[in-house]
């Protein structure tokens, strides 16, 4: 897909020169290459016996981590997808606060992403089935700005909707954090 | 006055009257070359670098505002190109949509914020002030920043859209989609500050444009004698100042809006988006006349030298520009006509959208007479105007036609009215402006253009210009919409879209051969008399390319055409000092002197204003507080540029 | 108007606005916690509990509702005005668990059982020993992922006792029957689907040797039933559906709606967009009345799915109504829609108190229903027609009730619509009183509602279905009404439906009442006063400070040793207890369907917890 | 060149170009008494148009071409420049007066032809309503008995010499509907309810298309309007009030285990399934329709398969995602969706 606007940019070559520049805004719509999960899922936040196995990020994270369109996606998807209903607009409700520094899985964009597609045991369905990796990956990148942690300039101020939360572009930057509070 | 003058008082004025005889000024006493040397060396401008960004010459300035708006018309219709090459045929995926509507963006608001308005300022400040027969323009150095606005603001635009996070949203930008939730990124802000940049340098070139053409007369040019151009320039500038700051109020709200999550737009929160569209058309309409009134001024000119007689019946032209002025404010609701407003209400605005074709046409008329009672010459200033005349009624009768609701509603937002406003923008403003350069290229180069290129280019451009718009208006009623990257096969868009397409490439080719005569002629072309074309206005009364000074005395008017009818010289004024930059200001409407004003000198204080606003401006765009310590080295940069000079000299009451 | 004084209650500085008398528009500001008489308690002929529903009072408290008449009204005597101030504790007990608990203690014959929220824990505690050491537990083990489709807290209303049994339902839909002295199981039904979203927290109701249960699940888009099973072997008697063709609503040739408006074939169907009524919502999660004489069970229907109205126009039958059916057969007798059409989200599932009222000379047969929609209805009973309906609270959101057709009578500019927000809507979406119900004495002819003062902004949008997922389709936030007080503790006279005196709350009143024949009422606050109040004057007599926020139901029973104790369970939760029990953050006023702007102070006035207290007189 | 013959000629050339779903996407369609009352208003303005813009060109040729003595004419040349010729002042008068009642005349044609439309449509016996969403249209047939309700998407059947009333809502940007053979184009605005009113007069086939730029994909956001005779189209509403039809063969079953299970069903809802999402378009009757994804393809057994299998080739940006399907899963899915008719 990327490789076709860049060739539409070969009518201005002036532009042709910057083309790869800010990742942005780029609207990636990747389609899901058969057979690729969400991460298989185990906690960086955990006791590995014998020693600490170093951690990678997923390398998609990067594609989503600041990337705006990504988080508008994941805005729209989260009313949607009825995620809503149960966090609000953060503030919790059925499903536990999104937008505060407590995190009972983890608070890192892939952690996030496996919340969404493993579902987990006190009532989070499980979206493997339903939604694809790519909006899987849409979903956690916006739950990631609800507490705060994208930069300033992905974010969207507002929605089309009620007025809720303090915007995301005036809330205090946060860094994603561990599984730490009591409950599971 | 019999009061008995204190002492102190009298030995004060007995001490400026010796000073005031010492003063060296243009009179009998100095005239000629030692004259002309004086002034040069007090109008020209400091050497080097620092002199070239420091420069209030209005010539300079002027030649910068044309320059530059040409590079964004070519930027702009490379963009075009880009679109039309991927409308040549239907279902085409050569560019994606996205790019597609980032191209369309950018040709839409380059060509309207950074080339139509900046080149017709750009025209003006160049020749206003030869033409009212001054030296400089009033407040110089608010000219230079409105220059530097102006430039800042365009390389926002284009650097973002190098940078790929240029606005997708049309040059419009209707919310809710350029709203926070639908444009994420940045890409909306930035084209809302563009807005901001343009509309605050269109805004002080207009002050810049009323107070030169209402204060800096030549003594004797009353109202009733002044160029219709100036005409047209006054009409224009008072229109920008009262129509630009509505999309300055509606661009600050979408950015406050998409930056700190106001509801000025949010249906929800009681906002409307409709207040976007009012606001932006109350501005967007006036807009387009502020692009084609200085167009009739350029027809005015060019139609007054080559029929070798003054346009027929001046106050009817006079007349018609200032009530097309006012009625422009009067019919932004026909932009609106599918957005469910009240009936009855829509057909105010379809009778006002009649109205305003009727100043035109007495316009045309008037032009039509002087070629009938004169001679036209049909040079290349010429074939331009008789281009505009064809072109200009079919795209003014296409917008009769669709100020008709009923029509409007089938051919709103349809290649229809893309044919209409290119009708009306190229045929009404660019054909008169490639004319206008034409006739004044000798005047800011000293040099003509070859009259045989131009013949051909114009014949390239008028062509190609039929056979590119005239089958979009067939495109429109066989059912596409604007804005579409693609459309599909069998509906019957094909053969419309294919020639236009084809037409695209003659009209670029024409405009590269109107830049290759335009560069070509800076060295080769023949050296140009004081007055190549036998003109009757004063700006042929100067050198070409004229000295920083224009003029060496300030000429004396006592008709509309006062080169065609002073014998041998004109008659000059004298008494304006030399060994100080100073300009003569007259009365409003008779011009009959009334005071010496002093003209600031150059100063690298706007270029430094204007950077330090730029920066307040595009920081805004990131964070809120960027309005606040942004607005520090602005004040600085501002107080520091109308700092008082010590008055070493005080403007005296006129003598003579 | 109201915005100015929510920013003053949500600083907690309730003394700041008290003092700024000017700042509400309604009467002048009563000071917070103490009564306001509006006029004399009736003297003379009076409203009586239905004889046949609530027999004599032996001292124990074998269902939430107290008796069949749900009178919620105990005939122990011992604690008056003048002794209550010298309560004293008798024992406590913690149940292990923090979310809203606002079942009652059942007692019977010296037994005390517990039936605590999620993960729905029965507790039987010995009254005969000092302390009430436990005898048994019994964990019914409901699937952890039942709390992912409980909307508004993992709560559970209560159990009920009969016939050496105890009957409770689980959140992940099964009622169980436990051998009441072994507990041991008997038997346990599944009745609901948590994959549909379908959960199940009322308190079953045991009558005519039936056990009625019915589903919750209104904003999670599932189809409204009420089920019996048989006492004896648990199996499934029939099923009444709230949705549907008349078949399914067991609507047959007995059915006889007073009001033309619900006269209809398969109206259930009818007035629903095609395939809507299959996720129309109508659940039955509040409280069932029986009236052994007439042989019928009186319950009120929950709000239609979603709340966007603009997504299911029509009346929505039979939701937000009442309805009577026979309880051995489940045929529909009478139906009374309360709000065809619900706009804010209005369950009709509040108690229905059976009683008789003195007209034109002679007894009528009627119940008594403060509802949440505002309106207090007292309607006959045996064919549902409204002898009168008054708001017993600030209601804007309705001009009234139209006697003559039974209609309810809107204001049409608080309709919510697709795309703008409705300011300004009152009583907000918990309604004017939402389940905790009111207890009704005899001896003072009055009905004791605890009730809240809310309004709130409205923005109705487009809801997708997802089985299983909420399906709401609206933004809501909510804050105090007029006055500026977020609950109220009324008397009401139901006979000249007229206010006798009300006590103005700071927090919304979120736990039932309990009146005894010695004139006390109880009731308990969400920051956790227990409350003893005068029944004629409403004056405060004594209060009492519990761990955490009050909403379980009080009870008065008689000990062992025949004194007359008092029991309460302090847990707070549930919807309007949510910020505390689900740990929610404050700073989106959305959260909890919008009640989390209302009390943003709560988790500052209260933490969760889940502890019994027993009070009683010292010898 | 009367309405009539030119609308004629237009089709001509559409059929030569014609392919299997050839729609017909123009203002002379005249398929509705406001396409007509426009084509005529707009012969009217443009015989009118052009008589004064052959003027304008017979004014210009003749002053190009006059010729004339010397000393004849008023020009600076021969010192005359300061008079002007009387007949002119006349002709700038009568110009002036020509012009002005030929606008005068057109702003009344124009009123009249406005009244007479809203008039035309005043009593409406068919309620409609369209709601936008980022590139398709959402389409409810409202009806007085809710149950009579019809969903359905990107296509609507209207009966011939009905007047039907088309309210129009939007769920996010600003759209605008426009059948060009039917009537003029009115915007779907969110928060603010707009509507249009249409009296169908020639059964056919017509295509439209959304006229307001509404992001990535506004060029793919189409309809296809069927204007069928009043049995026809009775028949069709009773058929799309029927709820999906089982699926029979062993592959169609596979398809709808997999539709109502997986991604497809928390966007798309099918009546009689499980699947009732409202994000997407209803599906219930789906291979009725002309056109797949908003009109952007035909419909086709080889498009549905390259639509399913891969929809961000097809309309990039759009919100419907490439699922990345196995094969055996893309050939259930599409023999199940070809049996929704």
């Amino acid at each position: 897909m990327s490789s076709r606007c860049r060739a539409s940019f070969a009518f201005i070559a002036v532009a042709a020169l910057v083309a790869g520049a800010c990742n942005r805004e780029e609207r990636h719509s990747r389609a899901k290459p058969i057979g690729e999960t969400v991460p298989a899922g185990e906690s960086p936040d955990t006791i590995w016996p014998g020693g600490t196995v170093p951690q990678t990020l997923d390398p998609r994270a990067k594609l989503y981590d600041n990337n705006a369109p990504a988080i508008s996606q994941g805005q729209q998807l989260f009313t949607q997808m009825n995620c809503v209903g149960c966090h609000s607009h953060g503030g919790g409700g059925m499903g536990p606060a999104l937008m505060d520094d407590e995190w009972r899985y983890g608070g890192r964009i892939d952690q996030i992403a496996t919340s969404i597609a493993e579902g987990r045991p006190n009532g989070m369905p499980s979206w493997r089935s339903k939604l694809t990796t790519d909006q899987i990956w849409q979903l956690a990148a916006y739950v990631r700005s609800l507490s705060g942690q994208p930069s300033k300039d992905a974010v969207s101020s507002r929605a089309e909707a009620m007025s809720n939360a303090t915007p995301q572009t005036l809330a205090p930057r946060e860094p994603a954090h561990t599984s730490d509070t009591a409950e599971q | 006055m019999s009061a008995h003058v204190p002492e102190r008082v009298r030995r004060e004025d007995e001490r400026l009257a010796r000073e005031r005889q010492k003063i060296a000024r243009d009179g009998p006493k100095l005239k000629g070359a030692k004259l002309e040397a004086r002034l040069e060396r007090t109008w020209s401008r400091p050497r080097g670098i620092i002199g070239w960004l420091a420069t209030v010459d209005h010539k300079e300035i002027g030649r910068r505002y044309i320059v530059t708006a040409l590079l964004f018309l070519a930027l702009g219709g490379v963009l075009a190109l880009a679109m039309r090459v991927q409308l040549a045929q239907p279902d085409s995926a050569l560019i994606s949509p996205q790019r597609y509507n980032e191209l369309f963006t950018m040709h839409g608001s380059t060509m309207m914020f950074l080339f139509a308005v900046p080149v017709m300022e750009g025209v003006a400040v160049f020749i206003i002030p030869l033409m009212l027969g001054t030296r400089s323009t009033a407040f110089p150095r608010l000219n230079a920043f409105s220059y530097f606005m102006y430039l800042f603001g365009g390389l926002l635009l284009w650097g973002a859209f190098l940078l790929n996070i240029g606005p997708d949203i049309g040059w419009f930008a209707y919310t809710p989609l350029s709203g926070p939730q639908f444009s994420p990124g940045k890409r909306a802000d930035i084209w809302a500050q563009m807005i901001t940049f343009t509309e605050v340098s269109a805004l002080a070139a207009a002050v810049v444009l009323v107070c030169t053409i209402l204060k800096t007369r030549a003594p004797g040019m009353t109202l009733a004698r002044m160029p219709l151009f100036a005409w047209a320039m006054l009409v224009v500038a008072v229109m920008i100042i009262f129509s630009m700051p509505a999309v300055a109020l509606a661009s600050s709200m979408l950015i406050s809006d998409r930056l700190i999550g106001t509801n000025f737009y949010n249906a929800y929160e009681h906002g409307d988006a409709l207040l976007w569209q009012h606001l932006f058309w109350f501005f967007g309409h006036p807009e387009v006349y502020i692009i084609f009134l200085p167009a009739t001024g350029f027809v005015s000119v060019i139609t007054e030298t080559f029929c070798r007689r003054p346009v027929f019946a001046y106050p009817i032209v006079v007349l018609a520009l200032i009530s097309t002025g006012i009625l422009a404010f009067g019919l932004w609701v026909h932009h609106m006509f599918a957005t469910g407003l009240p009936r009855v209400g829509y057909s105010f605005y379809t009778s006002a959208s009649m109205t305003v074709a009727i100043p035109t046409a007495l316009q045309i008329f008037c032009w039509l007479a002087t070629m009938w009672d004169g001679r036209p010459r049909f040079q290349v200033p010429m074939l331009y105007v008789v281009g505009f005349i064809v072109t200009f009624v079919i795209g003014g009768l296409s917008g009769v036609i669709i100020a008709s609701v009923p029509l409007d509603l089938q051919l709103h937002d349809t290649y229809f009215i893309v044919a209409h406003f290119h009708y009306v923008l190229i045929g009404g403003a660019v054909f008169p402006l490639l004319g206008i350069l034409t006739y004044w290229y000798p005047k800011i180069t000293g040099r003509m253009m070859n009259e045989t290129l131009g013949k051909i280019g114009f014949w390239m451009i008028f062509l190609g210009f039929q056979l590119t718009f005239f089958p979009m208006h067939l495109a429109g009623l066989l059912g596409m919409p604007r804005r579409v990257y693609t459309y599909p096969a069998g509906v019957g868009l094909e053969l419309p879209n294919l020639l236009s397409s084809i037409g695209a490439f003659v009209v670029a080719a024409a405009v590269v051969l109107f830049v290759i005569n335009g560069l070509f002629s800076l060295y080769r072309g023949a050296v140009a008399p004081s007055n190549p074309w036998g003109a009757s206005t004063l700006e042929w009364a100067a050198a070409s390319p004229p000295r920083p000074y224009n003029f060496a005395h300030i000429p004396v008017v006592e008709s509309r055409t006062p080169l065609w009818d002073a014998e041998g010289e004109l008659p000059v004024v004298t008494g304006l000092r030399v060994d100080e930059k100073e300009i003569l200001l007259t009365t409003v409407v008779a011009a009959t002197p009334d005071l010496r004003e002093p003209v600031p000198g150059a100063s690298l204080w706007p270029l430094i204003a204007a950077i330090a606003v730029g920066v307040l401006f595009v920081s805004s765009i990131f964070s809120p507080w960027a309005v606040v310590f942004g607005a520090i080295p602005a004040a600085i940069a501002t107080a520091a540029w109308f700092w008082p000079k010590e008055l070493k000299r005080h403007p005296e009451p006129v003598i003579s | 108007m109201q915005r100015v004084e929510y920013l003053f209650t949500a600083l907690g500085a309730s003394a700041a606005c008290a003092a700024l008398s000017a700042c509400n528009r309604s009467p002048p500001k009563q000071q917070l916690g103490s009564a306001t008489v509006y006029q004399a308690a009736p003297v003379g002929d009076h409203a009586v509990a239905a004889p046949a529903a609530s027999p004599a009072d032996d001292g124990n408290w074998v269902m939430p509702g107290k008796d069949y008449a749900a009178t919620r009204f105990s005939a122990l005597n011992q604690v008056t005005p003048a002794n209550v101030s010298k309560l004293a504790l008798s024992f406590t007990f913690s149940t292990a668990t923090t979310h809203g608990y606002e079942a009652p203690p059942l007692v019977v014959k010296g037994t005390m059982y517990l039936i605590t929220p999620f993960p729905n824990y029965l507790y039987a505690l010995d009254l005969t020993k000092p302390g009430a050491p436990t005898k048994w537990v019994f964990k019914p083990k409901p699937l952890a992922a039942s709390q992912g489709v409980a909307c508004c807290d993992t709560v559970n209303r209560g159990a009920a006792y009969d016939q050496g049994r105890i009957f409770f339902n689980t959140l992940d839909g099964q009622t169980i029957a436990v051998d009441a002295n072994s507990g041991q199981q008997v038997w346990r039904t599944q009745l609901g689907d948590i994959q549909k979203g379908e959960t199940i927290t009322m308190a079953p109701l045991v009558a005519g040797g039936k056990v009625l249960v019915g589903n919750s699940g209104g904003e999670m888009g599932v189809r409204g039933w009420i089920a019996a099973l048989d006492e004896g072997s648990g199996k499934l008697a029939w099923r009444a559906y709230n949705t549907g063709p008349d078949k399914d609503v067991l609507i047959g040739p007995r059915f006889k709606p007073f009001y033309k408006s619900d006269q209809g074939k398969d109206l259930g169907v009818k007035t629903w967009p095609p395939e809507a009524w299959k996720i129309g919502g109508g659940t039955v999660w509040g409280w069932p009345s029986f009236d052994p004489e007439t042989h019928l069970i009186y319950y009120g229907v929950g709000n239609p799915g979603p709340w966007n109205p603009d997504q299911r126009p029509g009346d929505n039958k039979w939701t937000t109504g009442v309805f009577a059916r026979d309880v051995s057969t489940g045929e529909a007798v009478w139906f009374y829609q309360t709000t065809p059409h619900d706009l804010f989200d209005h369950d009709d599932i509040n108690e229905i108190i059976l009683a008789d009222i003195p007209w034109k000379g002679q007894r009528r047969p009627v119940l008594f229903r403060p509802a949440r929609a505002g309106f207090f209805y007292v309607q006959d009973r045996r064919t549902g027609q409204v002898l009168s309906a008054a708001p017993y609270g600030y209601v804007n959101g309705y001009k009234g009730v139209d006697l003559k057709t039974g209609l309810i009578i809107p204001n049409h500019d608080k309709d919510t619509k697709v795309g703008r927000v409705v300011r300004d809507i009152c009583p907000a979406a918990p309604g004017l009183k939402d389940w905790n119900p009111s207890a009704f004495s005899p001896v003072t002819g009055l009905v004791y509602i605890p009730h809240n003062n809310l309004c709130m902004d409205f923005g109705a949008m487009q809801a997708n279905y997802i089985s299983g997922t909420p399906y709401v389709g609206a933004d809501v936030k909510m804050y105090a009404g007029p006055g500026g007080n977020r609950g109220a503790f009324t008397a009401w006279d139901p006979i000249r439906q007229r206010k006798v005196w009300e006590i103005p709350e700071d927090l919304p009143l979120w736990s039932p009442a309990l009146v005894t024949a010695g004139g006390v009422v109880f009731y308990g606050t969400m920051d956790g006063w227990f409350k003893a109040i005068d029944a004629r004057t409403g004056k405060q007599l004594w209060r009492f400070k519990a761990g955490s926020g009050i909403i379980g139901q009080p009870i008065s029973y008689r000990g062992p040793d025949g004194r007359q104790y008092i029991a309460f369970v302090a847990g707070v939760g549930g919807w309007a207890g949510a910020v505390v029990s689900a740990k929610m953050d404050t700073r989106d006023p959305t959260g909890a369907l919008g009640f989390a702007n209302a009390v943003k102070d709560l988790p500052m006035k209260t933490t969760a917890g889940g502890m019994l207290y027993v009070f009683t007189l010292p010898r | 060149m009367t309405v009539g013959g030119r609308a004629s000629v237009v089709p001509l050339a559409l059929a030569a170009s014609a392919c299997s779903y050839q729609h017909y996407q123009s203002t002379f369609g005249n398929a509705a008494t406001e396409a007509r009352q426009f084509n005529i208003l707009f012969v009217i303005f443009l015989v009118i148009c052009a008589i004064m813009y052959l003027a304008v060109i017979a004014f210009l040729v003749a002053s190009i071409a006059r010729r004339r003595r010397a000393g004849e004419a008023n020009t600076v040349e021969e010192g005359r420049h300061h008079e002007s010729n009387p007949l002119m002042r006349t002709a700038l008068i009568s110009w002036g007066a020509v012009v002005g009642s030929g606008l005068v005349a057109l702003a009344i044609a124009s009123f009249i032809a406005d009244r007479s439309m809203a008039s035309a449509a005043a009593n409406e016996k068919l309620s409609i309503t369209v709601t936008g969403n980022q590139w398709w249209w959402d389409v409810q047939y409202n009806a007085g008995d809710n149950s009579k309700m019809v969903r359905t998407a990107n296509e609507i059947h209207l009966p011939v010499g009905v007047p039907v009333r088309i309210y129009l809502k939007s769920n996010d940007v600003i759209h605008s509907f426009w059948v060009p053979s039917l009537a003029g184009k009115q915007d779907l605005i969110p928060g603010r309810d707009t509507d249009i009113t249409v009296v169908p007069r020639k059964v056919g086939i017509y295509r439209g298309q959304c006229a307001e730029f509404c992001g990535a994909e506004h060029a793919k956001m189409a309809l296809v309007v069927d204007v069928d005779s009043y049995r026809d189209f009775i028949k069709w509403w009773q058929h799309q009030l029927q709820p999906a039809p089982a699926p029979a063969t062993p592959l169609a079953k596979a398809g709808y285990a997999f539709v109502t299970s997986r991604n497809c069903s928390v966007c798309h809802a099918i009546a009689g399934t499980p699947a009732s999402g409202t994000v997407g378009p209803d599906l219930t009757h789906f291979a009725s329709r002309r056109t797949i994804a908003a009109g952007a393809m035909p419909m086709s057994e080889g498009n549905l398969y390259g639509w399913v299998e891969d929809p961000q080739s097809i309309k990039p940006g759009s919100k419907m995602p490439t699922i990345g399907l196995e094969p055996n899963e893309l050939h259930a899915v599409v023999a199940y969706l070809e049996t929704l008719k």
